[in-house]
């Protein structure tokens, strides 16, 4: 069991009411595990079935482990340009 | 030469024309998107930009990247702002220059169609009536044709 | 907004983007066209442009409606210059301006290609050694290419 | 018989050592009739088979039938851009 840290931005932050999450999880687990956890939040009602997630700054697949000490952050639709 | 950024200041496209001037080449290619006063029908009087700034950077940099090594650009330059803007304002400037133009339309084209699809900026917008709702391009009706 | 000229002056970019900035339009696309210093691997000093200008203003014209009509730009201007340009120099400018980023790219690249094909302009090459020669793409190898 | 005057550019310019020619043309000419009299002069050697022809400003197809009163230019390949 460890703790990470998943920054939130834009919609999502706006959604929990907050700019990151603490969320505990088993060793070896997955971004898909974490995504679940998320997704069984009280606040991740408007979440989209499968949100983006960034690993160390780049887009992860849903079967990528998540380590101790990655930089985890979960991307609503971007918008930019 | 290549330089990317995500910037919280106004953009001046003809310090970017400049940057990317050169001898070497016959054809610059710039891209800018503005602010508009409407979407989706909607009256907006203004936007706001936020970043995941250290991988909207990581991403801005591969795209330059990725777009060197297919056109083959002399140089390309590459700023998108974010923070308070206003109506007419620059939101993002992709300036390309290429001995010759198919290559530099083409790369300034492939750079935002990818800063669209995965760079993390989020764009909120405001209306008249005060309130303020966060861009979702996966559900908007028109942004989707962008 | 659509403006076309022959222009004996330089070519300001930033005075041409001010001049379709809208806060109804998203997306500007400007094409420039730049004297280069080499060119069918000769190189180059300096060029001279000259027209036909009455014929060249009517085409530009007629280039502008064409695309006016065909990707629904906001607006449009193109300037090119003629006489003396040194290395580095714009020779041509397009600037449109539309909602939508995919028509403004378009009607840029619609006009340069047309302008390739139909307006009566001449460019003539100086080089090194004192001679010129006027550009003949229907011959070069290189330029066929641009 | 009349005569029109046929501006020239640029290299074309440079062939003939001249900015205008004067032709003579009977009636009822067309634009082709008038580039095989063009070409019959001895500075017409660089010349292309088929150089355009711009009547009025506007490029013309070989048949167009050539009034006193039009502009004509011959076009030598168009460089701009």
């Amino acid at each position: 069991m460890s703790q990470v840290t998943v920054q939130l931005f834009a919609s999502y932050a706006e959604a929990f009411g907050a700019s990151h999450l603490k969320i505990a999880l088993d060793p070896g687990s997955t971004v898909d595990d974490l995504v679940r956890c998320i997704r069984s939040l009280p606040a991740a009602g408007s979440l989209p079935a499968s949100p983006r997630v960034a690993v160390n700054r780049k887009f992860a697949s849903p079967d990528k482990l998540i380590g101790s000490g990655d930089e985890i952050a979960l991307i609503p639709p971007v918008a930019g340009g | 030469m290549k330089r990317t950024a995500v910037v919280t200041r106004v953009i001046n496209p003809a310090a970017l024309i400049a940057e990317v001037t050169s001898v070497e080449v016959g054809a610059i290619s710039v891209f800018l998107g503005t602010v508009r006063d409407t979407n989706d029908g909607r009256k907006v009087t203004g936007l706001d930009y936020s970043a995941y700034t250290s991988m909207a950077e990581s991403e801005l940099s591969g795209i330059a990247d990725e777009a060197e090594a297919r056109f083959g650009v002399h140089s390309l330059v590459v700023e998108h702002r974010v923070g308070e803007l206003s109506l007419g304002e620059v939101s993002v400037a992709i300036v390309a220059a290429h001995q010759h133009r198919e290559p530099a339309i083409e790369c300034a084209r492939f750079v935002i169609d990818e800063i669209k699809k995965r760079v993390p900026i989020w764009k909120r917008e405001h209306y008249a009536d005060g309130s303020r709702a966060w861009v979702d391009p996966t559900r908007a009706t028109e942004a989707t044709a962008l």
